[in-house]
């Protein structure tokens, strides 16, 4: 089978094909001289080099976590999307995490610059700063305070500040 | 002893609380929103009722709902953690109305020390040192002024009603002292519906020393050494330690001493902790918690005690089982927090689902935890996922433990602040003990996780594909306990070379 | 200290000595066979290598393997466990001769110790009180006909090389005689490869208590305080205590001196312990277990050391870090050792695999354990599974402590004794400290797991039918992590009246 | 859905069935009471008249392992064969593990007594003494001294005794 990730921004191709003396590995076309173990489901110890590696692995939807000796690794599925969509924290901001929103702190057509706090979200009694991420103008905001929102919610557009801006 | 014991809260502390009281054989009864139908606490007592909807107002901070629960089911004492209604004054006084035992001080001390201006004077009264500042609450924005003015900035904004770093701000110049003074009243209200604030010196270096103390309602109160907590991150500890790496035994018998007056002068009943700031040789009142911290393991592992235990004992009238001479600390221990937060987004809490989880075992470790795989971690609730408490003969061996056990913790599924917490292990200043509440902006302002190096990245991705792989082997072939057994699975590999 | 050591074990003592050595900073390697291919200590050390089919000698015994796997990895110590190869002089003698540190006493000391009748001589030589008995190795049955003709009826038949129980027959007449001869040889040419045995005096109630020494190369030596072990079956130890319920302060320092007496006669160094039996007021000799035990836990909690972090730096030639006036034992510590074995069908071994697990968390509670779900518990080995060590301020909390932690103890899939052991732990002699070898023969010849309740039958048997209703709800629905998600199983449901 | 265990000996029947209200439990055709929340797979948390039980499934083949609260209870599914074959613990004696037979101290004519031993089972370094489940004559024996002997493995038939025995 073959698999492709998406890991520091980068595609990884992972693949394993049946041989005659066992299972070939290969990542990213380069054959991988690897023993690995299956200890319980999503559970691996792998050793290369003669080092070992302790693997447990959840796919959560699109990411799959990987726990790899002491250290979190998070690889992303490639989006089928067309490349060339403007990521979402270019031209949105979004709500980091479910909460209320209990500040907003510009209005539409305002000019913001980069990480200014644009809104306060509260959330496990705790308050967070919302931020721009980068400079632009204020296009759109959706929620007003006082509105709880879902994770990912977009809260406000930002477009591009115009040269004359 | 009684013998029936609600426990007024949820997670790891509720998880620990309910040990000890099983282990007492005291029944015990767990109250919970609907949003932690399935969790552990609720699991481990002998009843459990719910109490209402998920945000904390209509659930755990409900009063009328969790004395009800009390009363249908027999229990004759509330053990209120911390946190929620841990220090609510009115909660215990509702409690005695009731005819139940509050675990924890009386209502009149609770106010007292509660009211961090009430608690100061009753530090002055008996010769404490305390922090300059301001002593009475104030109406207006020109009383503050005029304070900050007095003292000198940078000034400290605090919540009179606060606790664990909220509704606090640093003002550093007139200019922001209004924002600060804003963001500190709102931050208090949420927190603790009550939005009075103070202000007071802001101490440059500070270490945070505190101090656990018993009191029993026969006059006996002893101190049990202190714990530093000087890592903190947004106000609030993420390791603490005992003993303090500054302490001398002079010095200790002096805050212990110094401690023990303060809760006597409250008229203070049970556990409860005196926090001093430390620098340069010299000590200041802080505030008091009046509740069991989340950090007292640190004591019990040095102690040999079972505060809860001791705070059954109390609350039923019992006298403290011991004197001062035989409070014998013994060798180091050390607790990391674990909160469901991403460390390098700014300590923003994550939300999600425990996917997998193994939680470190072995001599030394204690793991303090409300979790299971497959928990909801909800966002209605204080991010704190457990505890890592380690104990050695000596501060290094209780560092190396807590490597070693950090590093074995898997939790997937919500970000933790493991990585960050192995790399201050780590760190020249810590391991020499010099530290500061201020440790982390000094040393880890700009902290990004470690990369993975080409090695951990590539098992990954092998990792990843090879559960695909047995993922899909699995489909069709599931017996009926719904996971694949051992020998379903892809079993062993040997890849041969090129 | 040395930078790389190599585990000579498997199961619950493997992963407990990987745990300080990680902490130390010391590169590991495990060894395995193939039957231990997906076990927990191979998993946990850093190197592993695979010495050899399942049967013991043919790897875990295979000498020749295991000092080849440590020089392929460079390791430059061997950790031997209890055990396998843990008291064989030969083992030591090879590692010695191949350059490596063997973690324990010189091969002479371990020869000298591990033949019992020249234990016994030592014992005598240091003025330690032993059991009346033969002093030498006898050719014939003639001898032992006399010998026990001499001493009298009931007499007991032990393996010279033994331990553990293993080849020790108890005969109470003549007319038993040559068969309690003939089984004990068997058992011990099996167990240890060495059909030697003697005789002694059977003392009827003995209690069976040790104590726990430390020996370095420079001349040191200190014991650690006594554990009580007399709660066996098959002669083999299930319940461990420390301290001893009739001990006294001046009998363990009695006893202590005299063990470390021994040892020094015997030129041990590295951890040991010298076996007593008492009865009446009296202690006798009884062997000198050259090791790390099975028990050693319960000394770790009282004293707040840990014994293989001294093992490896004794082992490296460090003095012992501390003098006998700073070993100060406190509290009250209990283990239950964890057997896959049937309890109510005479401790008969079970093997298969661990469907379901949750080991027993909290303050004042480890385990000590080589589990996890799924793992195949093979027919090869010894039996144990994992240990539970309680500690409390006093033996009632600790064993109130332990009751609870076995009552949270998850085993499925093969038997375990843990219902046994919570009978024991309420059992009125055993809460009055009423012990002897013999407890169970006592109290619980005829013990069966008690009958659950109606109430219980058909919770298990409600329990059993929502499993396999959840079962089928998820076929075809399952995520790719092949176990459905809290949203995909049947969840919350409320059962309305009639 | 229906499911049927054997439990000390006895046929319990257990149904689950959707009603209006919810599920409706029935264990021997009595309607049961309780509150049952599923906590994680094959785990649950039963409340019956204000007690709370603990309960962790295992499905063994034919038999299914429950731990309730700290009990462990061993169902098993009625097998599909007639009622009425003698249990095998009475006819034959069976190797309650796998070991190798050490000793064996009877041969074929031979008359136990109940209890008696009649071999010696060596298995994870231990000898376990096989003994006759009742009186009887020893029919047949299927091994030698030194066999490998699988787990439940038939190692000899007893017959019962005749009269005049």
């Amino acid at each position: 089978m073959k698999n492709e990730y998406i890991l520091e921004g980068k595609l990884r191709r992972v693949a394993l094909e049946k041989t005659r003396d066992g299972i070939q590995i290969t990542v990213d076309g380069n054959i991988r001289s690897v023993h690995c173990e299956e200890i319980d489901s999503g559970h691996f110890v792998i050793e290369k080099d003669g080092v070992k590696y302790r693997a447990v692995v959840r796919e959560m939807g699109d990411r799959t976590h990987v726990w790899v000796n002491g250290q979190t690794v998070v690889l992303e599925r490639p989006k089928s999307e067309a490349v060339g969509i403007v990521g979402s924290s270019d031209s949105h901001l979004t709500a980091p995490m479910p909460g209320t929103l209990s500040k907003l702190l510009v209005t539409e057509g305002q000019i913001v610059e980069p990480k200014q706090t644009v809104a306060i979200l509260e959330a496990m009694k705790m308050e967070h700063n919302l931020r721009a991420p980068r400079a632009g103008k204020v296009a759109k905001v959706f929620f007003k305070e006082g509105d709880v929102l879902e994770a990912d919610a977009t809260v406000l557009d930002l477009e591009p500040l115009a040269e004359e801006d | 002893m009684f013998k029936k014991l609600l426990v007024a809260n949820r997670g790891e502390i509720a998880v620990r609380v309910l040990r000890t009281a099983r282990e007492m054989g005291i029944t015990t009864v767990a109250v919970y929103s609907q949003a932690d139908r399935k969790s552990l606490h609720v699991e481990m007592a002998d009843e459990a009722v719910e109490i209402g909807p998920p945000p904390p107002l209509e659930s755990y901070l409900n009063i009328e709902r969790i004395i009800g629960a009390a009363k249908a089911t027999g229990a004759e004492a509330i053990h209120p953690g911390y946190g929620f209604l841990a220090e609510n004054a009115s909660f215990a006084k509702a409690c005695s109305e009731a005819g139940l035992i509050f675990v924890g001080p009386p209502s009149d001390a609770l106010r007292r020390v509660g009211d961090k201006l009430e608690a100061r004077q009753l530090a002055l009264s008996v010769g404490a040192p305390v922090i300059p500042g301001m002593t009475a609450v104030q109406p207006d924005i020109g009383a503050f002024k005029k304070e900050a003015q007095k003292i000198g900035y940078p000034v400290l904004v605090k919540a009179a009603a606060g606790g664990g770093g909220k509704g606090m701000r640093v003002v550093s110049s007139l200019a922001d002292l209004n924002a600060g003074l804003e963001a500190a009243m709102r931050e208090s209200q949420t927190a603790f519906g009550d939005a009075t604030v103070y202000l007071e010196k802001y101490i440059a270096e500070p270490r945070h020393i505190e101090m656990q103390i018993l009191c029993d309602e026969h006059g006996n109160a002893v101190w049990l050494g202190e714990r530093e907590c000087s890592i903190q991150r947004r106000h609030q500890k993420i390791i603490e330690e005992s003993p303090s790496p500054v302490m001398t035994a002079k010095l200790r018998v002096e805050m212990g001493q110094t401690a023990v007056k303060i809760a006597k002068a409250a008229g203070y009943r049970n556990a409860g902790t005196v926090e001093f700031l430390y620098e340069k040789g010299h000590y200041y009142f802080l505030e008091v918690n009046a509740r069991l911290q989340v950090e007292h393991p640190v004591t019990e592992l040095c102690t040999g005690l079972d505060l809860v235990a001791l705070q059954l004992q109390i609350a039923s009238g019992e006298p403290i089982p011991l004197t001062q001479e035989q409070v014998q600390p013994r060798g180091h221990a050390v607790e990391c927090r674990i909160y469901a937060e991403d460390a390098a987004r700014d300590f923003l809490p994550s939300s999600g689902v425990i996917a997998a989880l193994a939680e470190p075992q072995g001599p030394g470790v204690r793991c303090d935890s409300g979790l299971r795989e497959g928990l909801e971690i909800s966002v209605h609730y204080d991010p704190i996922l457990s505890k890592v408490i380690t104990h050695g003969e000596s501060r290094d061996e209780a560092i190396r433990r807590m490597r070693r056990a950090l590093s074995d913790y898997v939790i997937l599924g919500v970000a933790t602040p493991i990585s960050l917490l192995l790399d201050i292990l780590k760190h020249p200043a810590f391991l020499s003990g010099k530290l500061s509440t201020h440790f982390l902006d000094h040393h880890f302002a700009d902290w990004k996780p470690p990369r993975p190096s080409e090695n951990v990245q590539e098992m990954a991705l092998i990792a990843a594909t090879l559960a695909r792989a047995g993922a899909r082997r699995s489909d069709g072939a599931l017996s009926s306990k719904a996971r694949p057994t051992p020998w379903q699975t892809i079993g062993h590999w040997e890849i041969a070379h090129g």
